[in-house]
């Protein structure tokens, strides 16, 4: 099947704030959303707007309607095997906390290895060392070799040790490497480990296939892939959501409420306490819809050519460095660093050309610690950058070593 | 606004469902029944319960009790009706299609288990299939 | 002061939604939101749309600004005393649950008493259920007289056992109950216990001044109060707030993620893991200016009207009950029942007129059962609701009983 | 879209900020200082540390050195300079507004962290005061 190219002039279109003039290069950080996605939710607000699940007429089931459509389109988006694995949070850190409260703080013991890696966002890493001092377990990080790469073979010696949790990223958001899930959460599995997948990162950018995977919980958020800020995802397989208790209580995840005690909802509702982000889930299914319609190869294949484009451009400047390995083996995000010019006043001075760059740790600070740096600036990439977006780049990076050279 | 199928159609409270409603058939219990069973729906508060004497495999006598909307309880008694006299084999194959079908109303989305309640009685009750996906 | 009235006509020009020709009168459950709220949030999506905190160019300096200003309108909405006791959430019920597992984890124990009443909302019973159960805590619940008023001498009672904890609402869900919290929270302060109000149906809809009302905790959702879903506020107070434990974690509420261990970020964003809700908190925010706008005042004095009104009409109905105390001393809430008619029922012949009427149990099922009922219908208004929003829902009343006769 | 005092101004990198940058002012240590304190930003992993000598409660001699991003290294150099010689009493009054205005640009609310830098170090370093609110 040939990969169908984007269009990426018909598609910034739908980006009404390209207008305003910007180069936006920090999609990792969040991504901006479409016309179709706000006007999924304008057309919520405007036309339906109700809670859902308890009412009787006919708006709020029309709520209803659209906010378990979106989670179909997910649920198809990832090839979970069924809409009862898609739980909503709020984005991946909620995800990944509800997964270490109601299967984390029942199955990890006194003496428990869970195995990280140096390469993950605080998000995987802060839920696990709070779960781990909790409950006198310990934690080890695969390291990196010097090409940004997970070290597979002190990998295969900690699973040795027999962990009972493994948790990685499949795409840093840091460096951008592109981490071998499948292999990984094939190896973790038969070592007898429970994974979970950080796919932050990843579900934006390539197609994903949870069945494929493996894995036994993937997390992502939203925000990160069109959709609007306050709506993510948990996917978790059947028979480890139903052996775990709810992570938040209250109206809609319960079946019977008495003062004598109460007995929970059906998968997913039993995690979804209280009233949801309906308006946000519904934007959420407008956005699976849009990257559907592009395409998840051809969203890849367009991200590669500018990842390399912007490589290059990049390797060709002076006293620039790039962290991590080669494009084919990274998603669309270069984190670098130049001689004798500070992340931050790169980062200034870029937004003077409205060029959006981060600058910073990246939520990765054991990362940076294990680099030894304290920051670096990052550009990241989406279905709607240009090549020229990555021109500006290397204009605003000329522009900073003139005026401090 | 997507087409739903709503329940704001004047056919909704048609004359024999209210008549069923009011009227209901087959109601009460029955004396040493050789199977009774009960399911609630917990988040309207409907009930519905039925007893049924076999003989040969085949439903010689039902009743029905319970309370709450006229959905549930009209769907209840035109389900004994169909009922009574037939092979549980046959029962079996009772669908959820059938039951809306005989209701012969659209039915919203919210009101779905209300209708399908007597269903999930017969198919747990008689024939303890767990219904496991709700609807 | 004279208290201003509402232009019900204006503002209803407000909410495009009501173009359709809906009667809604279930704004207890959620209310609608008018295009100030929508347009805040579009302005962010399509003009200023990026991540808070994290970066260094100019739309997520602005973002950032945004975000925390809402923070600012809430905290002077609800008189706190600093922006630091304004955590945001998703809503009340996650503001309790974050407490739940905060402050409870820590401070409930053993033989602990846990004091609710029989009004809460499951929000405000499941949670404190599940930390009851894993403690050993035991709960005891306040009743209610046959006005649907908070048995006082019983609350009397239950302090004098010296209680750890004391949760209640403002204002009941189910039957409009506005209780004396002022004088409750005094009682329970005085007898020892930490205080948590839910203030999910009071902030919508009366003037709230939470350090006046002496809580602990305070509790509530932007979506009732015309914010958009996904947006909600716990309030608590900063000494508290300081000695708890985070909730969640992961990136932006930590200082520095060592392998070694981790630090925590000052309040309030101790509390606000991963990515927030930026676009639905502006919106938030832009609600609270809406009914600053009005005055709290205002909008209570419409709201006593509207419900005067009700009450009136639908005391003439024969063969209707209506639960609770009379309008003076409840918010918009009517809960009632028809003879012979299943409340589900009287909410599908409404819908046909386009009345949008609640029928359940409105998350009260422990209140629902002490009064004998499997549902009751419920109609609950707000700012832009009108009189003849009632004579509509009256008339659906009488057209059921026709048909029902 | 709101005003917002913004970083994008041609002002930003004036010379003399990217002199101090470059060839900062008192950079180093002192041996055996009378105070020496460090701070640091976890969020950008700027570094600030400077040392004191103090006599009759004057500030006779001082140092810095760190690492970080221009503004908080030459902020760093510029309150060294503004320092030397100053009673301690009288740089106890130094202010964030002093410290920013010196700097004589706009600084955004990002950046503010970075400029103030220096001055914690003093407050907190030198008479002990915890800047409680960070910023
Ligand atoms: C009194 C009360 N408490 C708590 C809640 C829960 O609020 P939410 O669903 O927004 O979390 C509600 C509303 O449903 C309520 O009315
Ligand atoms: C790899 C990775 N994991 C987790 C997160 C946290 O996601 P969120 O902030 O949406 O919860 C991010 C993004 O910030 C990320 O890049």
């Amino acid at each position: 099947m040939a990969i169908r190219t984007l269009d990426v002039a018909a598609i910034r279109k739908d980006f009404p704030i390209f207008e305003t003039g910007i180069a936006y290069l920090d999609s990792a950080n969040t991504s901006q959303r479409p016309k179709q996605v706000t006007g999924a939710m304008m057309e919520y607000f405007e036309t339906y707007n109700s809670n859902i699940h308890r009412a009787a007429y006919r708006i709020a089931e029309e709520a209803t309607v659209h906010y378990e459509a979106a989670r179909e389109k997910v649920r198809a988006f990832i090839n979970a095997a069924s809409t009862k694995e898609i739980v909503y949070t709020r984005g991946t850190t909620e995800a990944i906390n509800l997964v270490a409260y109601s299967w984390g703080r029942k199955h990890i013991k006194s003496g428990d290895l869970i195995v990280l890696t140096i390469l993950e966002h605080h998000s995987n890493i802060v839920p696990w060392q709070i779960l781990a001092a909790e409950k006198g377990a310990h934690i080890e990080y695969v390291d990196i070799d010097e090409k940004g790469e997970l070290r597979q073979d002190q990998f295969a010696d900690l699973l040795r040790r027999g962990p009972k949790l493994v948790a990685f990223n499949l795409v840093s958001n840091a460096m951008g490497t592109i981490n071998p899930a499948r292999e990984m959460v094939a190896a973790a599995k038969k070592a007898g480990a429970t994974v979970l997948v950080d796919g932050a990162q990843s579900t934006p950018h390539q197609p994903v296939d949870v069945r494929a995977l493996g894995c036994d919980f993937y997390a992502f958020s939203g925000h990160k892939m069109l959709g609007p800020t306050g709506a993510g995802i948990l996917y978790g397989r059947r028979e480890l959501l139903e052996a775990m208790d709810p992570f938040m209580a209250g109206g809609d995840m319960i079946r019977t409420v008495r003062i004598e005690g109460t007995t929970y909802h059906d998968l997913p509702w039993k995690f979804e306490a209280g009233t949801q982000a309906i308006a946000e889930v519904i934007g959420l299914g407008a956005a699976v819809d849009y990257l559907s319609g592009l395409g998840m190869d051809a969203v890849r294949a367009h991200e590669l050519e500018i990842t390399e484009y912007a490589y290059e451009a990049m390797s060709e400047v002076d006293g620039l460095t790039v962290y991590g390995p080669p494009p084919s083996r990274r998603a669309g995000v270069i984190s670098f660093s130049l001689d004798g010019i500070h992340p931050h006043d790169l980062a200034t001075i870029a937004d003077r050309d409205q060029v959006c760059l981060r600058a910073g740790h990246h939520c990765a600070m054991p990362l940076m610690t294990r680099l030894g740096l304290a920051a670096t600036a990052r550009a990241s990439i989406y279905v709607y950058t240009l090549k020229s977006d990555v021109d500006r780049l290397v204009s605003s990076i000329t522009e900073a070593q003139r005026i401090f050279a | 606004m997507p087409e739903l199928s709503t329940a704001a159609d004047d056919q909704f409270y048609r004359e024999y469902i209210l008549d069923h409603f009011k009227n209901p058939r087959n109601y009460g219990r029955l004396e040493s029944p050789d199977i009774s069973h009960e399911e609630d729906n917990p988040l309207c508060g409907d009930v519905v319960g039925m007893d049924f004497r076999v003989k040969d495999g085949v439903i010689e006598d039902i009743r029905f009790h319970g309370r709450g909307c006229a959905i549930s309880q009209a769907s209840a008694s035109l389900l004994t009706e169909r009922l009574k006299g037939l092979p549980l084999e046959q029962a079996k194959k009772i669908s959820k299609d059938d039951v809306l079908g005989e209701l012969g109303i659209e039915i919203s989305p919210a009101r779905i288990k209300c209708a399908l309640l007597s269903l999930k009685v017969l198919k747990v009750g008689a024939y303890g299939l767990a219904d496991e996906d709700g609807e």
